[in-house]
Formats: C-alpha cells, structure tokens, sequence
C-alpha cells in the first residue's frame, strides 16, 4: 500500500470529526455531572441544567420555543418519529403520505414500511435532472387524505436544496404537516422552521463537528404526533429513554459554533467548492456534475465519470490519502445504483461511477489541489481498464 | 478490507487491453452488481498464448479480473478450464464477503472465452473429444 | 442549604458515573478515529474495527454470536425494539403478549400501546408479595395466539430476581419467544443467554459505568423481528442510523470491566446491602423491606416508612448529602404510588413512602453507617409532623 | 428546584401539632397526589390566636403548610380568609410547576378549618354577617 504524505477528509457528508471545543463541553458529564436529570436530589440539577441550556440553545438557532425541541438519538430516529408519529397519530385523519425519491433511506425505507405493513398510501413526486421538486407537483398530489409531506431540506448525495419555503406554504394551506430532513443542512444553511415554513425538522450532531448518536426533530406546537419510543415520561412524552447529558450539550455547542459563523463559513466552503467543480470538470472529458449547478449544499462537489465504477475510484483515492464516497455512506455495501441519481434521470451505468466530494472546516485550497492533482490521472487509468470507454486512438 | 495482493493488481493490473483478432471472446455482465469484463485469448498449441481483458467494476472486480488472467497465461486449454472463483479469490488472499461474486465475474467470462475458442475452432482437442 | 462534609451517591439503579476507564477508552473515537463505518477507504476501519471488537466482547459475556448483538441507542429502545419488533414481526401467527405487572415503564408502555393502538392483546401475569412472578401463571397464560413473553431480569425499584430460566424452559417448549429487560442485571448478574433461557435480553451502557445513550438488544438467531428504526442496512438491518461508535466501544469496556470482578463485587455489594437493611429495619420501628428478602440484587435496598412521604425523605438525605430514590427516576414528577409496590399488595399510602438505596462500586461500609447515622432521625422527624403516624406518647 | 426559604420551612417547620381543643379543625386530602393535612385552630377575638397541624405530603406540602400558619397566626380571620395558593407559594419564593397543587392543599385546608369555625361558633362576626 502507497503511504502518501498526508491524510485528506473530503467525506463530510458522511461524517465529521467532533470539534475539540465539543469534547470539552460533554467531558464534565461522564465523570462528574453524571445525575439522570429526571432524579429529585440536587446533584441531578447539574444534568437538568445543561439539558434546559441545551433546548435553549437549539431552539433560539431554530427560531422555536424549547419544548418545540426533541432530543433523539440520532438523525434517523429523528426521521423516524416525525414520519412514524405524525402518521400514527393521524390515522383517523388519513392515510396519505407525500414524499420524493431522493430522500435519504431513513425517510424513504419508514414511509415505505408504512405503506407494506400498515396499509399508508404513499405518492413519491419526481424531481428534475437535478434534483429538484417542483412545488406544484407536490400540490398536485395533496389529498383530503393526505397527512404528512416529507421533502428533504438538502440532499446527501448531489447537495440539491429544494424549495421547501414554497412547499410549505403549499402544505399550511392545505393544512397539511410538513417535514424535513435537515439532516445536511444543520450547520451549513439557514435553518428557522419560519422562514423554511416546515411543521417537522430533523437534525443529526455527527454532521456538523458533534459526535454520533446524538439528533433533533423540532416539532412545531400542536403537530399529532405518537412516540414511537415509549417508556418513561422524558422530553415531554414524546421520546423515553434516560437522556444523553454529554451529546446533547456537545450538539447544542456544536450547532451554536456552526452557527457562530455559519455565513461566512459557507461562503468559504463555497469557495473552494467552486475550484474544485472547475477543476474536475476542466480537466476530465466525459465528466458531469450531478445535482443542481447553484441550488446546492456550500461544501458539496458531486460527479459522475462515464465509463468506471465510483468504488474504484474511491479506492484509488484512498490510496492516494483521499478519504471521499460515491454516494451515501450507509448505502455501500450495496452494489445499486443510487435512489437518488436513478431517480434523477442518470442511467443506471452512469450512476455506478459517482464520486462525491464533501468539504468541511479543516479543507483548504491546498486539499482542493492536491485532489485536482491526482483525480484526473485516476480516471484515465481506470477508464484505461474498462470496456464502456473507447480507447484512446495512439493505443487502439 | 482488501489483501495487499489485491491492492498490487488494482493498481497494476496485468494483461489489460484487447487482442484484435482473438481465437476465443467473451463479453460478461454481473448480474449483482452491473459489473462488467470483455476478454480475448489467443490460443497455440492448446494452450493460451496470450490473453487480455478490460473490465468495468470495483477494485475486486478489476483485481479478480488481473489475477485470473495471470493464473492462465500460458497454461493449457484443460488447467485453464479447471480455474475457479474460489481458486481466484485465494490467490487474491481472500475477498470480503460482499465482494466474491467478483471473482465469478472473472472466471465466467475466462470460461465463455474458452467455450468460445471451441466453439470457433471446432478442430481443437476438447471440441473432438 | 445545609453543606454536609462530603456527597454519598446511593441512587445507582438509576444511573452511574462513567468509568474513567471507559471515558478512555472512548475517547480516540470523537477527535481521532472519526470515520463512519460504513465507508469504504481504510480511515473508516478503525471504526469498523471498534465496532467488531466490541460486539465481540460483548457477545462473549452473553454467551452468544456477534451477529445477535444489536446496538441500539438506550435500554429504553432495546426493550421498545425487542417488543414492537417481535410483536409486529409475528403478526401473522398471533396477537397475544404475557408480561408482568413490575416492568419498567419501557416495557410497560409499549405493551399497553400495542394494546391501545395496534389491537394486540395483552395479559398481565400477577406477582406475589416479594415482587416474584410464578412460571406456573406464565405457563397458564399462554394461548396458541401467544408471540412474545417478556419478564424483567431483575427489578429497578425492589431489586426482586425473577426466576427466568424456568420462565424461559415454559416458553421453549411452547414455542413462545422470551424477552427480558435485564437492565438492572447488566454488570452485576449472570446475563448469560443460554443459562438464562432467553431469546431476547435488553441491556443499557448507564446502568454499568457506561454512559447514558448506549444499549444492546440480543436477538437469538432465527426470533422474528421488524426492525422500528429503519433507515441505513446497520446493525444487520435490524437498527438504522450512524452507529455511535464511542458510546458502544464504552459499553464493551464497562461490561468487561464489570464482568472481570463481577462476582467478588457483587459479594461486597450485597454484604453492604445486608448492613445497611439489618440497619434501618433494626434502627426504624413500622419499616418494611419491599422485594424480595434474598431473591435480590446484591445492590439494592428497598423499603417503606409508614406513615411519611418518600420524597420528603429524599430531600432530607438530599440536605444530609445522599442521593437516593424513592422508585423509578424516570417516573418522578408523577405522583402516583409506584405500580411496582401496589402490583405487589402495598397499599398506596404506604407505597408513597418508598425509599430506594442502590450501592455501587465507590460506596463504602463508611457510607452505609453514614446513612444509618441520618435515616432514623429522618424518618423520626417527618413522622411527628405526619398525621398517618401516631404521636410519641410523650408528646401526646 | 426548591428555594431556600421553602427549604429552611421543610427544614424548621413552623407550628407542628395538634391542638387538644381546637375551635376549628379540618382533614384534606390532595386529589392530586395523595397529600394529606390536618390542621386546628384556635380564635380568639376573631383571631387567630393559635394554628398547629400535621402533614403527610412532599417537602413542598409541608413547606407550604408551615408558611400558611406562619403568615395567619395572629391574624384577624377575615385577613386569613384571604390567604390563597398563590400567596403561599410566593411567600416561599416559588413552587416548581408540579408541585404548585401543594400549596393549594394548605390553603384550602386552612380555608375548611376556618368554614369548620364558623359553623361551630354561630355567633362569631363572619357567621353573623
Ligand atoms: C440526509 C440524511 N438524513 C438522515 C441521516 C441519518 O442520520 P444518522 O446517521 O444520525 O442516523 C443522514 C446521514 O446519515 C443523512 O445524510
Ligand atoms: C429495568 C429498566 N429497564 C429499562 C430502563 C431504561 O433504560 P434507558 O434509561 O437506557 O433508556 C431502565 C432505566 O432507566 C431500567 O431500570
């Protein structure tokens, strides 16, 4: 194995390192602060202290009142209880769920478990080639069935932002509850349940510098909603299970660093983001970007290469020090085509050969670079072996 | 995850290319995973004299690919005809689970190639057998 | 507020300091060995790595396979997922479930949903007086309807040890899975699966040293389960969701630290319990020990103090510097008597007066005497002001 | 959660006891949480010139006793008669939300011995007006 100079994280879409600045705010809740804030004695009040600083924090960066917060343990329960619980406790009322097929699995495998195991009608609106839904076909699909509509706020796969304000506008209308996936958002875009006009949003800590394990789902007074995680009365009702003191203070202190500098942070990642979509696309033929050109994640580059295979790809980077994904993390393993970029309209060969390049707060040019050194001699090499590149005319 | 033996025939594949005027051929499709290989062998004496591939698919698929026609350049129709996924794989040291279909991938495109060889050469030793 | 010399933890079944050890152990995971496990390049298998090793140390102590490791995110989910999951996983077969009227309200909760929202039906076996359920009542309970049983381990507010591998050989040879929530056995009984009898056995990190947020569901090979976090293939696609893996690599190294001196600790454990229970009964007239009298835990001490209120009495060892409980800590805030004690034929007066004492690894023979040193005056001063206890004939 | 004023009346509870032969007595139960009081005074000149009783509650039931008989003994009825919930839990520097129906039970217990008084004593000022 090559040990190259230095060790490159372009997978911050997948996962981000916990800020030290985090780690020191969690450690006084292992060892120390330890109570189960549900306890009467005061010792305890040092864990209900940082859980309520917590909601504060959180709910002052989504522009909600604290008890609109619930602490999860992690983005895909998050995904769950706002799917699985707005549509449990709205069975009365409806059986229709609206959705897209982008969204990321937690979304899309809970809505479709509903539909197999519990009779719900499910209407998946297309997007554009890229990646985008159309409001009005979300409209469209509204029923007086309808209970729920789930559009992800910014995809993981391709950095597509969708219009979530003008859908929710959509939905309040029709009075229907709008969830999100901000999963990818959290940290990097503006995130007011407001301004963004959603009933639900889901958040998880690992993406933006706080550990895994630790998410969000913002529930916006007066949503239906039944836990699906039942046992004690914790987070007012709506998720038992004693509470994680550390990774929620770690998360709350994470998002108020993200959101510390948020603007010119995105800007920055943008930034670079550009260079490095220039650079890939000047130096390799046959390469596309995927997702939208400009409605799109700052830190997120998103490429497909005709003719090899992303896993490939990815492994020759590795080999380089160039930690980066073809896609969404918890899908490999699977030798599918991607959900996200089929239902984009990319053939499906194609869509074998993404790669996805995620930037986050420790990248500089200098990676950027350093990627746009080695990248286009590893296409070459592959496209060199496969049978679905011509050859180049001086070998054939 | 993967063998250091891998890892060589990703990054230095063996035999890659094409044999523009083959004596057997063969073009395979996986079916797990849309992998795709196209091998040429040129073959004397009934032995493979010469063979080439080029593949499209992940790191084991291309190693696999390397490593099966290494195993056969220069064997005999009947040695090459024995060779086998399982026999690939080991000589990589070992495939993660989700990864051994990749080495079928390679030994069903050497093994198409052969039948195609008999199947344009029906003078050959097998094809009178 | 009164200052006393020093703080006497004594609340240990409802949660415990991290184990310097484990937060050690844990932390390379958040700065460092960062990566996702389920990403390909070779950064992430020091994760993966982790992830392997710990289920294997966990498996071992279990008795089991890795593969019937299930890491979830509390024991509140392990118990929801071992219920839900079984329960909706045999739909088909039958819609009946056996538990007990002690469970902690992660089980409880779930039944009665189940009940309430999903038609299944539920019988509830009766306990006697000590808090201990009889197999025969089990074995009577069962119908050819009859998917799950699910009969705590060991009991969080009385410390009663039920007699699962009885339990366990009725339901072997009626073909009926068994669960048990041996959340207050992790670390401190023999949890091993086979001797126990069970097919599914919920466990959680905080109970032993490890933090809160982190639990491990076994699964026996071949026991139907629907997975109620969906999303990512993890955990064998039985628990969606970015695997935590600081949090599990603690849970592996507290259980092995537990494990390691588990039965001379629980020797000691049980010698200070004994003090300490000879000592108030001996001490307080009208004191009743509530559980069992040796089918217990080595570290529980449980009792009822006619005539005061037990959370009165906690303040007062708040103010005397012992953390101690009056049941459940995820039940406070509720004001009812514990469903425990009434399930068990204590009147609800007398329930309300509960006191619970949990000894752990940092507690002393000095701190048992500590508390016999306050407990008596305590209790003797609420009851003069109480009006269920009659007064001291001198002062009448 | 508790502020040190309530803290020091659960601590040093003011006006324990009984009262052998009081003028007004009253027993009250919490709906809410099973909370009992009792409690007896004694009038003089329309006043009350003594106030004991005994609680069975939580630390905020029994603070939340003694503050009630702290801030009527002495008092004229008709200013004790205006003692509520809330002026308790004030005088004792705030109740937490779950534990402000303790508070209701002293008052209410006292406002019953008073009831308890007058009907006793016919011609008292209140039940003659
Ligand atoms: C868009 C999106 N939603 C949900 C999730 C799931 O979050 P978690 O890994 O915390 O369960 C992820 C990442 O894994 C994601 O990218
Ligand atoms: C017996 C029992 N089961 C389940 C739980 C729930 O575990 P967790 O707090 O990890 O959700 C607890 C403790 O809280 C418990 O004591």
């Amino acid at each position: 194995m090559s040990n190259k100079s230095r060790f490159i994280y372009l997978d911050h879409a997948a996962t981000t390192a916990v800020d030290p600045r985090v780690v020191e705010a969690m450690l006084p809740y292992f060892e120390h602060s330890y109570g189960n804030p549900s306890s009467v004695y005061r010792f305890a009040g040092q864990a209900q202290e940082a859980l309520n600083t917590s909601r504060r924090t959180v709910a002052d960066i989504l522009g909600c009142t604290p008890k609109e917060i619930v602490f999860t343990g992690c983005g895909t329960e998050s995904d769950n209880l706002a799917i699985r619980g707005v549509a449990w406790a709205s069975r009365e009322r409806g059986n229709h769920i609206i959705t897209t097929p982008i969204e990321h699995h937690a979304v899309e495998t809970t809505c479709h478990q509903l539909a197999e195991h519990w009779g719900y009608r499910l209407t998946v609106v297309p997007v554009d080639r890229h990646g985008m839904v159309d409001p009005d076909d979300i409209a469209q699909a509204i029923t007086d069935e309808t209970v729920l509509i789930s559009v992800m706020y910014a995809n993981n796969e391709v950095g597509t932002i969708e219009p979530l304000a003008e859908i929710g506008e959509i939905a309040r209308k029709r009075g229907v509850h709008l969830h999100t996936d901000a999963v990818q958002a959290g940290g990097s875009l503006d995130i007011n349940v407001d301004r963004l006009n959603v009933d639900l949003l889901s958040l998880s800590g690992h993406k933006f510098y706080a550990p895994k394990g630790v998410g969000v789902l913002y529930v916006r007074e007066g949503t239906p909603l039944l836990p699906i995680q039942t046992g004690g009365g914790q987070e007012g009702r709506r998720r038992a299970g004693t509470e994680n003191i550390p990774y929620i203070v770690g998360l709350a202190r994470a998002l108020e660093l993200a959101n510390d500098d948020r603007e010119s942070e995105a800007q920055r990642l943008a930034a670079l983001r550009d260079r490095l979509i220039a650079g890939v696309l000047g130096a390799i033929p046959d390469a596309f970007l995927t997702g939208h050109p400009t409605q799109r994640l700052p830190n997120s580059a998103s490429f497909c290469f005709q003719g090899i295979d992303g896993e490939a790809t990815l492994l020759q980077l590795d080999l380089a020090g160039i930690a980066a994904s073809s896609g969404s993390a918890c899908a490999s393993g699977e030798a599918e085509p991607s959900h996200v970029l089929t239902a984009m309209g990319i053939e499906p060969r194609l869509a074998l050969s993404s790669l996805r390049l995620t930037l986050g707060r420790e990248n500089t040019a200098q990676d950027v670079d350093d990627v746009l050194g080695v990248l286009p001699d590893i296409v070459r090499k592959l496209r060199a072996l496969s049978p679905l590149y011509p050859m180049p005319v001086s070998e054939a | 995850m993967y063998s250091e033996t891998l890892i060589d025939h990703f990054q230095n594949p063996r035999n890659v290319g094409v044999i523009a005027d083959p004596d057997g051929y063969a073009k395979i499709d996986s079916p797990v995973c849309g992998d795709l290989m196209e091998i040429y062998i040129k073959v004397e004496d009934d032995e493979i004299a010469d063979v080439k591939y080029r593949t499209f698919g992940c790191a084991a698929a291309i190693a696999s690919s390397s490593m099966a026609t290494e195993m056969i350049l220069g064997q005999p129709l009947e040695v090459a005809e024995e060779l086998t996924d399982a026999k690939v794989a080991e000589a990589l040291g070992g495939l993660p689970e989700a990864k051994v279909h990749c080495s079928v991938l390679a030994a069903s495109a050497l093994h198409a190639a052969i039948q195609d060889y008999y199947a344009k050469h029906p003078q050959s030793a097998k094809a009178e057998a």
